[in-house]
């Protein structure tokens, strides 16, 4: 459950955690699918998984109203800036979703087109893996955003060195 | 190499309309785009003056990369392309290497492959009914055909080990026999699927909105639909009766008794009903597969080509050098180029390998029916009104991943 | 002094009702989806999930409100405003149940009680459109200028068509006045002898509020999400509300037009003008789980050519009954 | 079909060769003839244009060989054209005036292998970014791009 801060005042923390509660209860997913995984997301959304069950089946198709981006799919090269488009027309707080291998980091794609994960676009919040993952999956990845939100947001990660990657390494 | 807004604005601006018309994008992110197509529209008023479809926002290089890897490691690449129906590119795939390599499968193998080739249709076509209604503003028969197709997946599922995507059949064979318990879900699927197509008629046919909006919408010429190389069933629209699996029977297509669906009408409703049609024979080449099923052995016999078994490498040293082998090295395919064809979901559904004698092909190119079907939008929606633009797409039932490939 | 009270008090009780109605009904609406679609619906807050419009309406207060650069700032924060406020108004004159004594004072159940009720509903619902077509105008964006002229033009074709679908009523009751409609009731509801006037009026109530099959101005698959396509958190979820509260005015005329208002056997009449204006809901939704969309020039012109002559044959019907009889 | 193909040596002559591989029917042609070529076949009743393509052959002079595949209706039979291009910056005529179909997969062969069409009416990129550089499927371009990848994006 939420962690409080001790140093907070008392109403801060309960607002804090009753924002958490709203937000986490409440992910309304941006409606935008890539490739294979969009199918899988689409099942998701469908009878058997039933996603509605913890409040995230209203598919958005205007990124205004979207809390969550789940990238479902590879991001090729001239999708890239689009994504990050759409990323940045979403209200904060907005957190995503690398759903799949070829969003997690270019899956069997490791090749000109792909962009090798679509952390290279967008922070991401939650990577599930899977080529495409079962529904149970991105269920188990929104779940885990759901508590990742309770429990106060995104890590602080270290400062990221400057780039000397070469492609294909 | 951060993306900045001007590089963003210049790939999304549209140039403006002429005489005061209004360009409008749809797309690459649209909820019925499918996937991630654009469209530009040039409108006046609700009117579609001229239109022009842009892909490639998914292009995968998926051709580049099949040349990176091992023939039978292609079979996992090939169901990426088409992911609606995956197990006919699949199958599609294996067909051309094993003709290159010149062998062929033995007719149980070839008894299965067309068993889940034909499950998959009826997938594809349940993806293509939800969301083309979706399209139309139909909700719920979206949740009523994805929950169908679950079962198919269950199916695959079942013999592969994988619900989409699942790579079942192999150069030279399948993954696995049929496991058992197979046939009784099989036909527990086949006599409840019928009351679901009725009822998905009853939803839609004898609702006049859904006629109306299908009706003499996106319809093209002959002319026109040959000029762009349209199969499938968007030509059995059309009055062509171009099937191949009743032209070029392949994978003992001939051995099924089926019938090939056409209307003469073109427009969205004959696509609507070709397709709905195309289900119902597909179930009976499902039941016919599986009520003719012939015994034998499921793969082929030559270690060269197909690894042996899991006990048999245990025992045999010569087996586990083949296996060694085959995973390590792949096997080697003789000089050659091929077209496989097979009947897709979509269309005709190619593929042209070309072997210069290494264990990796050389080139490969895949034929996504998509892709020629596609380029017709234009002339389809030119005149329409924006919301036929949906129903047009709708019924092309693209997918961007063989598109774009 | 009693008398503003007792205004004052019924107005906020009003208020309070109907925007907590609008989350119930954003709820039960996706439960009752969920139920034609075979799955549960939202149920991890709360019994069956009835928490879940709290969590969305926190969470769309505490979400960032961002304003297009290219946006007409003033109308673009005032539109949506004006679609809730309207919305909200246009109850204010229908009954939901008969009169009561408080403090000796008669108590009307309606906030208040002009004599041309039905006329003040109309020239406010009116009003409503002007949020649509402002906000989409003010957005800057392509598919909110589509949704805001399309919305416009359907309430155009629609509102003449409920107008006359009404006239009936009133030539039969002889009087504009929402509580001696219902009055007039007692013995036979309106649906009986207005049975065409009735289906004339669902099916335009439909279209005011821009439900499925006419939700043309909103149609997430043609306009991504129509007029307010760029609209975040609060003022979005105003939008929402503006269109379920309108939801239930015009159920709620529609009950007290043709259902008899709150009359009915055993049970308190408030609790039965509820049960009818639920029914009325529950209908919005079964059309929405069932029906494809209309297409544009479809929807023009099935208002124009079909319900408008329509309605005027039912006036003009019920004028010739009223005539005769008297 | 034999009696087509005769009827096809007839015009060409010698410039065609007709091969038969796997079961199907290859012709080989100059690339000044293809536009006849194909006009010729659409009017023996090859009506659908399944297929254009490219295959680079790094090694070989000329470099590329592109590939069209056509489909007979009414005989049901399937024909594969090879035609060879090669030079500094290869070009062959365009068959847009004959099949619409062709008009997207020549901009694709022209993005993905830099084979230029004359005559095209729209020859641009269509897979990859218009500002892309380099034609990604020849032999000679490396699988993983050229550029260094971007770096995370992290908040």
């Amino acid at each position: 459950m939420a962690t409080v801060d001790d140093d907070r005042p008392v109403l801060f923390s309960s607002v804090k955690k009753l924002s958490a509660w709203a937000r986490s209860n409440s992910l309304w997913p941006a409606q935008f699918g890539l490739a294979c995984c969009a199918i899988e997301m689409m099942a998701t959304a469908a009878s058997r998984f039933d996603l509605s069950r913890f409040g995230a089946e209203v598919m958005r198709a205007s990124p205004r109203q979207a809390d969550v981006m789940i990238v479902a799919g590879r991001v090729c090269q001239k999708m890239a800036p689009v994504v990050r488009e759409l990323y940045d027309q979403m209200p904060e707080p907005k957190w995503v979703i690398a759903m799949g291998a070829c969003a997690s980091c270019g899956g069997v794609f490791a090749n000109y087109a792909v962009v090798q994960g679509v952390d290279r676009v967008v922070p991401v919040d939650i990577y599930v893996p899977g080529c495409p993952p079962s529904p149970e999956g991105l269920i188990e990845g929104v779940m885990r955003l759901q508590k990742k939100i309770r429990e106060g947001g995104r890590p602080v990660l270290p400062p990221v060195p400057p780039a000397t990657e070469v492609a294909g390494a | 190499m951060a993306y900045t807004q001007d590089q963003i604005v210049s790939q999304m601006d549209a140039e403006p309309g002429r005489g005061g018309n209004m360009v409008l994008n749809l797309g690459p992110q649209h909820p019925s785009t499918h996937g991630v197509l654009r469209v530009k529209v040039e409108l006046d008023g609700e009117q579609v003056v001229r239109s022009e479809p842009v892909i490639g926002y998914l292009h995968t290089g998926i051709e580049k990369t099949f040349e990176d890897l091992m023939y039978q490691q292609g079979c996992m690449l090939a169901p990426r392309a088409d992911y609606v129906s995956p197990i006919i590119n699949n199958l599609c795939w294996v067909l051309g290497v094993e003709k290159l390599l010149g062998i062929e499968v033995p007719k149980r193998t070839q008894y299965i492959r067309v068993l889940f080739a034909e499950l998959s249709r009826i997938a594809s076509h349940l993806v293509w009914l939800g969301t083309s209604a979706m399209d139309m503003g139909a909700m719920s028969p979206f949740f009523y055909t994805m929950q169908q197709r679950e079962l198919i997946l269950d199916l695959n599922e079942m013999a592969a080990g994988y619900r989409m995507n699942p790579s079942y059949f192999r150069v030279g064979g399948l993954l696995q026999d049929l496991p058992p318990g197979f046939p009784e879900k099989l036909y527990a699927f086949l006599d409840g699927f019928p009351h679901w197509l009725a009822e998905y008629h009853e939803l839609l046919d004898r609702n006049p909105i859904w006629i109306e909006r299908l009706q003499h919408t996106a319809r093209i010429s002959l002319e026109q639909a040959l000029d762009y190389g349209w199969t499938g069933p968007l030509i059995r629209a059309l009055g062509v009766p171009l099937d191949l699996r009743k032209t070029h029977p392949y994978s003992s297509y001939e051995d099924f008794d089926f019938d090939v669906p056409t209307e003469t009408e073109g427009d969205v409703y004959a696509r609507y009903k070709v397709r709905m049609r195309e289900m119902e024979e597909s179930l009976k080449i499902v039941r016919q597969a599986m009520d003719n099923m012939p015994d034998g052995p499921w793969r082929v016999a030559d270690e060269k080509i197909y690894p042996p078994e899991k006990t048999e490498i245990r025992q045999s040293m010569e087996a586990l050098i083949y296996h060694f082998k085959l995973f390590s090295e792949g096997f080697m395919v003789p000089p050659g180029d091929v077209f496989s064809a097979v009947e897709g979901p979509k269309g005709v559904l190619g593929c042209y390998v070309v072997s210069e004698g290494s264990s990796r092909p050389y080139r490969v190119h895949i034929r996504g029916p998509s892709f020629y079907n596609l380029q017709a939008l234009p002339a389809m929606i030119k005149g329409g009104m924006l919301a036929d633009i949906v129903a047009a797409i709708g019924s092309l039932d693209i997918v961007l991943g063989e598109v774009d490939r | 002094m009693l008398l503003l009270a007792i205004l004052i008090v019924k107005s906020l009780i009003t208020a309070v009702l109907l925007l907590s109605a609008f989350g119930i009904m954003t709820w039960l609406e996706r439960k009752v989806l969920a139920r034609f679609q075979f799955r549960p619906g939202p149920n991890r807050l709360g019994p069956g999930g009835v928490m879940q419009f709290m969590a969305d309406g926190l969470k769309l207060a505490f979400k960032e409100e961002i304003i297009p650069r290219a946006a007409d700032r003033r109308i673009y924060l005032l539109a949506p405003f004006v679609s809730l406020t309207a919305a909200l108004v246009a109850f204010a004159v229908i009954p939901w149940g008969p009169p009561i004594h408080i403090f000796g004072q008669r108590v009307a159940m309606q906030i208040a009680a002009p004599n041309i009720g039905i006329l003040f509903v109309f020239a406010v619902t009116s009003l409503g459109v002007y949020g649509l077509i402002l906000g989409g105008w003010a957005s800057a964006n392509k598919y909110s200028l589509l949704g805001g002229l399309r919305s416009t033009a359907q309430i155009i074709s629609y509102e003449l068509a409920m107008g006359l679908a009404v006239t009936g009523v009133l030539i039969a009751a002889g009087s504009a006045d929402l509580n001696t409609i219902v009055q007039r009731q007692y013995h036979l509801w309106f649906i009986v002898p207005q049975i065409l006037g009735f289906i004339i009026y669902v099916i335009t109530m439909v279209a005011e509020t821009n439900r499925t099959p006419f939700d043309l101005p909103e149609a997430e698959n043609e306009l991504v999400a129509g007029y307010h396509t760029e609209y975040t958190g609060l003022k979005w979820a105003m939008y929402m509300m503006a269109e379920y509260i309108n939801m239930i005015t015009v159920s709620a005329l529609a009950t007290t037009l043709f259902l008899g208002g709150w009359h009915g056997p055993l049970l308190p009449p408030e609790l039965w003008f509820l049960i009818k204006v639920a029914f009325f809901m529950y209908f919005f939704i079964w059309l929405r789980a069932t029906l494809p969309r209309l297409r544009y020039d479809r929807l023009m012109a099935f208002g124009w050519k079909v319900l408008l002559p329509m309605a005027l044959l039912n006036t003009l019907a019920t004028a010739v009954w009223v005539a005769v009889r008297a | 079909m034999n009696e087509l193909l005769d009827a096809l040596r007839e015009t060409f002559g010698e410039k065609v060769a007709v091969a038969q591989r796997i079961g199907q029917t290859v012709l080989t042609l100059p690339k000044d003839d293809i536009v006849d070529v194909v006009r010729f076949l659409k009017e023996h009743g090859f009506s659908i244009l399944l297929d254009i393509t490219g295959v680079d052959h790094l090694e070989r002079d000329p470099r590329f060989d592109v590939v069209y595949h056509l489909y007979h209706l009414q005989l049901h039979d399937l024909v594969r054209l090879v035609v060879q291009v090669g030079g500094e910056e290869p070009e062959l005529p365009s068959v847009t005036q004959l099949f619409s179909a062709a008009n997207w997969a020549e901009r694709e062969i022209y993005d993905l292998f830099g084979v230029t069409f004359s005559g095209h009416p729209d020859l641009r990129r269509i897979m990859m970014p218009d500002d892309w550089i380099g034609h990604p499927l020849r032999k000679d371009y490396p699988l993983t791009g050229l550029g260094p990848l971007p770096p995370l994006v992290r908040e």
